[in-house]
């Protein structure tokens, strides 16, 4: 039973956290990866800003991982998120669980992005072409009031 | 004395990452949060759309707070992660 | 609008299969890897072996490329399959699918991976450790009458 | 004449990966079936367990079938790829 967290300012490697995840013994992985959107309501989005309060991002990313340990049997969970400048097309997050049979690990990557979007502390600037920017904010965040 | 974290939004508005400031020690959610917008005012524009952490996890908006020296309380936005 | 499909005999490259469905207007890539165990039932798996009627087997992932476009709309769908002898710890397939919301690409990587192993003509023999050996034969295979 | 594919189980019980025969031009998957038997007797023991396809296309089991010179037909074993 193995948790893998991070959250770092440079690239997400796919190989590198998919290969964290597997073991002889899992037949199935399931990965699900956030890259950055150029546009958002017609506005040409230049380039995002990510930042983290990270020592409690980490904490609430491993209750992401007990949580679904809680509900499927899976074998491994790596989940890291990128903070600073995110370049538009590049990802975000990435979130990789193996699990002996296929229907666990894809219920696990489904409930992990709900509940990291949900409970992580991570905020996203989107940075316009025209200069504005905007915080986002998140749908799944409960003390959002609108 | 305890620890303030201003993030996002909140950091913006308030001008600060962090500060160490004065409140009661007992108190409820709604007191702590009152007591942080009478020292910064300028959040006052999202005081609506704000959650309080304390010590790395969230408080609650019907809560009773205990505080101790050295605690970390964190002025949280809403998150946009992932 | 773009599908790719493969079957091929060499390793499968996680980062090159998930990079064809990325595009700067989608937000979300699912991904699902099948990685051979190295067990079955308690006995020790040496080495895989897969066949496939090709060109039927790419007409059928094209199939469950378009079934995926009646139900969700996604972006871009990538499936490879590999064949000949696939070592222990190795994937055998790699389904990859964007869509600009979560939830699409999560559902349709489920179901993409369901439907291949129902109708896709790809045989895989388990080799074992005491020089014994068996075609597998998935529980989705409507024909099979056990 | 048609051509006949043979793959995993059948390939292996046939001893041939392809081959061409002769079969009727009009006839149900049944009798299709039946014929192929009657040519390849080895394949009897996974009868109950096969499906065939035309053109790579499944046949269904209750379906007419009509061949053409040069039509595919494979012996597919229950499949077990992804």
């Amino acid at each position: 039973m193995e948790n893998h967290v991070e959250v770092r300012e440079n690239k997400l490697d796919l190989e590198k956290i998919t290969s964290t995840v597997t073991s002889p013994s899992c037949g199935a992985v399931s990965v699900f990866i956030v890259y950055q959107r150029n546009n958002f309501d017609g506005k040409r989005v230049k380039t995002l800003e990510y930042e983290a309060y990270i020592p409690m991002a980490k904490k609430k990313m491993f209750e992401v991982c007990q949580q679904i340990r809680d509900k499927w049997e899976v074998e491994k969970i790596a989940m890291e998120h990128r903070i600073g400048l995110v370049p538009v097309t590049e990802a975000s997050i990435i979130i990789a669980i193996s699990s002996p049979h296929r229907k666990e690990s894809l219920e696990a990557v489904q409930y992990a992005i709900d509940t990291v979007k949900a409970i992580v502390p991570v905020w996203k600037k989107e940075i316009y072409e025209d200069e504005s920017s905007q915080w986002k904010e998140n749908k799944e965040c409960y003390w959002k009031s609108s | 004395m305890v620890n303030i974290l201003f993030f996002a939004k909140s950091r913006e508005l308030s001008g600060v990452n962090s500060a160490q400031i004065t409140v009661l020690s007992q108190c409820t959610f709604t007191n702590l949060l009152e007591n942080i917008l009478q020292q910064y005012p300028s959040l006052a524009v999202i005081s609506e759309n704000i959650i309080l952490a304390l010590n790395e996890d969230y408080l609650s908006k019907d809560s009773d707070v205990n505080l101790q020296e050295g605690d970390e309380i964190a002025v949280i936005p809403p998150i946009s992660g992932g």
